[in-house]
């Protein structure tokens, strides 16, 4: 789960990093009262799930309360790469004299929360990993032994941060990763860690991306979750604890575990069409689930044909088969639907719908090129 | 021969008075699996199904010498499991349980492999040498024994994969799920020397999916150490950046983790790569040709 | 530190465990008064820091308040092994069924903390180790791990508790493990853990000793250390910062490091005396130490001669004439005073001596035969 | 030859800006001792009397490639200084630091085992090899270079020893202080598989106190293991139980840590135990006479 940049530091706040005392506005008229009050430049931030906002538009400096108006209204309802924006983040606007990146993300290759640092922030820190490498330094955590701190003290001298610097630096740093293990973060960072001209460190920026498998004991960040849906069926499905990812084609794909799903979506490619969505019922799946996973599918306007590709190990064909039926009977099911059900029960599966409009397929690769067929 | 499991295999199963350990533990039983207890604290000293259960790991290992775990406990207890079972000493842990916090997982992947230990998953399916030992919740019936060694990320994509080998006549010597979460206690490069070294495996299937540099690192590898013939797929070329595909482990993140690197680390490294699940029989029965019959 | 039962089942009652709702009483009055209200038959116990109570008289049940009063009277000021008694701790008296061991200690061999636990409780444990060993059962903590869930189930099993009590016994031993590591204990007890008629567990006597190196940083426990003080001299010499330990002997014996000391007091005991102490003053000792510890030595009116050993490594033997000489001007020295001097500067330090009415000796084993000689 | 510590060690000082840190890591110095640098968080990028003052242990490792490090940190943050020098893997960690919490010193302990490493103390003197190295506080005056192996939980005593050794002309191979604390990162039986395999040593004093089992331990390890002759001396005979003798170690708990247990221990393993100091020479020297020449 994606939360904004002042939810992230309500939360790095809390923790001990230094963040400006800023205020998140609905309306153009409370950023330009939270100008008034501050009596200076402020900065107003386009509050959105992606990358790129600056250039987009979506973040400028107002000298006056009256241009804070002006500009939190022409940010507001703005359109960033598809999303539109609800909030805007009022900041006093800072003199930056220096910018360095601090970060903490699961690192895959070395099994470990790691810590990132680099003296040239304020950039994709992703640009500055892979044309000038040497300017990040990195710590993987052993969690068996914690993040201490002299590894703070080593990976922010590392990064090239000034040595005046560095003990707001590396307890900056250590507020950071104590919040991203707090918060079950994969991903937390600051950039830029502002230094202004007065030598204070001050976080100007912050993303943070929780773990939604934690969530469950993550009860102060619950309250964000509303705001981090960007699709209404994707947030339908995840009510309805469905697997569900919406993608722009035309064909809707249901299957039983999220490696064929993603094979089939790479067959309906191959086939020349397509994917509308990934569904993934999972192992075991019963008649109920099955029935409320094409809703989901249908909900989408853009399919116009069904691929369903069940291989049975613990899910048994003859209960995909039974869901379908279901759906047949309670919704008005206008597109065709093709179905390729393999292993456990499968025979009695395909006798079960033996009669019904559904389409039958041998393989993934002939249910693929019906499916395609029937969207085109 | 085979890998990890097999005839000696002695199992516990944590959480096999829950419906899903309940269900699975008399799968494997049925599959032959050498099911030597069942942990669930509180429970301690009955019995399900004719197997005894112990309200600790550490006490079912003194009374059975088990040497091997499988864990189906809720994911919010799953770390604990692990962590009991690391304590206990027992040398294969493997952890079916779904939707565990990372950080719980990275906790545990480290604790087992400071102590010397190895676990399969979590968020995996198990493991299987046919004919032997089954631990987890693969469907047995499609497994037959021969000499074709598989590593997987996923697991019905797996199951997809062994029921064409087995229908074209090509057994498998130990099947093993990895698992889908992004920090598995066993990755690709962990399981290879191990197919490498064992005189019945002949080729090595792997099959990986987008996220993570896995396959990228397993194709350094490959290059360098293989000797035996890999055949490669990988699922999720059509999946969208920044888009979890199911798995947790399964998300293309910027520039990172694509099926196209994926595939291109894998040809460089001479593992040949199939297009589709049905390529994969013909790529292994064309690499058992032409293996050189002496090293 | 060793801690009083009342102030041991505070601190574990802040853990979960189970304790009786006791109140410690300083008068007869306050002890009658509390079996008033209670309203049934108490337990009068006397608070000293010593063991075998029970067997001295000091632990009574009464069965009406006016019997409280009686027997907190007779316990009050009663002397148990030396101590006087200030303080008894009533509690309601309770009908046991089972009495049961529980323990955490510190285990050198194993160099960790080690939980005991034994159906075999409210006798001697080191008893109970000697001569039933299989009645016991032993867990070491991993510190890299913690005392979990599955620690306690297993070591309360192995030390036989009944099945039905094992959930509660587990959840006490974790509340004990817990209270331990809090409190920087060497050793945490609850003998006996008493099992209640109706199925409850309670601890009905409760044991800690504290580690004195962590008491800075336990402030909650620091109120418990003017009551753990049991000799005046030896309470003095803590304040003064000084390693001392009152033994009963004649000759007053101060060195430098532990290990030299303890080996001067058996020089003495070899040579057919007894010291009087033990008092290690430490490596690089200044002359005001020196000083300080001679006063404290004095302060026994048993000490009828001094052994000073110093072997100067850090410690010059300089600086310890020189505090001597002080302590010569300062104090009024009534009794003799026998110096072995070697190592670091003991050459300067013996020719400061010289003229002054300090004895020398060459060796340990001729000190320690002259100071005896002199304490006869 | 000696063990642990010699002409190729390269130590760093933790604490090096400290009263005591700099005035021991002078003595180090001038002993011969190769310091290669201080670690003090906050003054890296310094120096002190021509030493590099670097701001971590990691740090300071990759820039001399140390070897070892001694701590003079504040008890209060000695542990931390030990898990710092665990996780840049020194390989031995000498900790001269007294009064640290005991819990503190167990983490450590167990730490510092279960990564294959070696710690000496805490609170202790240190360690030296005569005209090699010394690591710690011992006066390094009074030793000498010899075939003599000691091992002590004692200071004050060692010199006390060492000083009557070196006046018989009996010099040493290797001394250790293990320190006063009840969990020592180095034991007796952690130290005396040293010795024996130590070519340079020939006969081994070990010098015991009351408290814990340690000699006990050693015991039965010198009765089934050690070749070489071993000599004993055990303080605290007319200790009073229940009374700590300075040392946090140094206490008779109950029935167990009398000096009268551990020297009949010590008797039955065939160690001839000093009854003072003052008799250690001369058991030395019988047993160097009495060593058989070929094992």
């Amino acid at each position: 789960m994606k939360i904004h940049e002042y939810q992230a530091k309500e939360v790095f706040g809390r923790f001990g990093v230094p963040v400006p005392k800023g205020m998140v506005c609905q309306t153009p008229e409370k950023a330009q009262s939270y100008a008034r009050d501050l009596g200076r430049a402020v900065v107003v931030k386009a509050q959105v799930h992606v990358g790129g906002r600056g250039k987009a538009g979506g973040v400028k400096v107002a000298r006056t309360p009256e241009e804070a108006n002006e500009i939190a209204s022409a940010i507001l309802g703005m359109d960033i790469k598809g999303l539109s924006v609800r909030k805007v983040l009022c900041e006093p606007a800072i003199d930056i004299r220096e910018e360095y990146y601090l970060g903490v993300a699961l690192d895959r290759d070395s099994q470990r929360n790691t810590v990132i640092v680099s003296a040239a922030g304020g950039v994709d820190i992703e640009q500055v990993a892979e044309e000038t490498p040497e300017k990040i330094a990195r710590l993987p955590i052993d969690p068996l032994l914690g993040f201490q701190s002299w590894h703070a003290l080593d990976v922010a001298k590392r990064g090239g941060l000034r040595s005046d610097i560095l003990p707001q630096a590396a307890k900056t740093l250590r507020g950071l990763v104590a919040a991203y293990l707090a918060s079950d973060a994969n991903m937390a960072e600051i950039n830029p860690l502002a230094v202004t001209s007065d030598g204070q460190v001050v976080a100007a920026d912050g993303k943070m991306v929780i773990d939604d498998n934690a969530l469950y004991r993550q009860e102060a960040l619950q309250q964000y979750y509303e705001e981090s849906e960007e699709d209404e069926i994707e947030a339908e499905a995840h009510r309805r604890g469905i697997q569900y990812v919406r993608l722009d084609g035309t064909v809707g794909v249901i299957g039983n575990g999220a490696g064929l799903v993603m094979t089939t979506l790479d067959e309906v490619s191959r086939a020349g069409g397509k994917a509308a969505n990934f569904l993934d019922i999972g192992g075991g799946a019963k008649a109920e689930l099955v029935r409320n996973s094409l809703e989901i599918v249908l909900m989408n306007p853009q399919v116009k044909s069904v691929f369903f590709n069940i291989f049975g190990g613990i899910t048994r064909g003859d209960e995909v088969a039974r869901g379908i039926l279901q759906a047949y009977d309670e919704l008005q099911l206008s597109v065709p639907i093709v179905i390729r059900l393999s292993g456990t029960m499968a025979e009695e599966g395909r006798r079960l719908l033996e009669g019904s409009p559904l389409i039958p397929a041998a393989t993934m690769q002939e249910a693929a090129q019906k499916a395609v067929r029937l969207a085109a | 021969m085979s890998i990890l499991v097999d005839k000696n295999t002695r199992l516990l199963v944590q959480g096999m008075t829950g419906r899903e350990g309940e269900f699975h533990t008399r799968q494997m039983v049925a599959y032959g699996t050498n099911v030597v207890g069942g942990v669930t604290p509180g429970k301690g000293g009955g019995e399900l199904n004719g197997i005894p259960i112990f309200d600790t790991v550490a006490e079912a290992r003194r009374a059975t010498d088990a040497n091997a775990t499988c864990i189906f406990v809720p994911a919010k207890f799953a770390k604990d499991a692990v962590v009991e079972a690391v304590d206990a000493q027992i040398p294969l842990i493997v952890t079916i349980t779904e939707g565990i916090p990372a950080l719980d997982m990275v906790y545990a992947v480290n604790l087992v492999r400071s102590r010397g230990l190895r676990m399969i998953g979590a968020n995996c399916p198990g493991i299987i040498t046919p004919g032997e030992c089954k631990i987890g919740i693969l469907p047995g019936e499609i497994f037959t024994s021969g000499s074709v060694g598989l590593i997987s990320r996923s697991g019905t994509l797996t199951y997809e994969i062994v029921d064409e080998l087995t229908r074209a006549g090509l057994g498998q010597s130990t099947c093993i799920g990895i698992g889908g979460d992004p920090t598995p206690g066993t990755t690709f490069i962990d399981a290879l020397p191990l197919f490498e070294a064992d005189p019945q495996t002949r080729v090595v299937v792997m099959v990986g999916e987008i996220g993570g540099a896995d396959e990228e690192i397993a194709s350094e590898y490959i290059a360098k150490e293989m000797s035996k013939p890999v055949i490669g797929f990988v699922s999720g070329r059509t999946a969208p950046p920044g888009k979890r595909m199911g798995h947790a482990g399964a998300i293309v993140s910027g520039r990172s983790g694509t099926a196209q690197a994926k595939v291109e680390a894998l040809l460089r490294a001479g593992v040949k790569v199939a297009d589709t699940t049905h390529d994969i029989p013909a790529l292994v029965s064309a690499a058992l040709k032409q293996e050189p019959s002496v090293h």
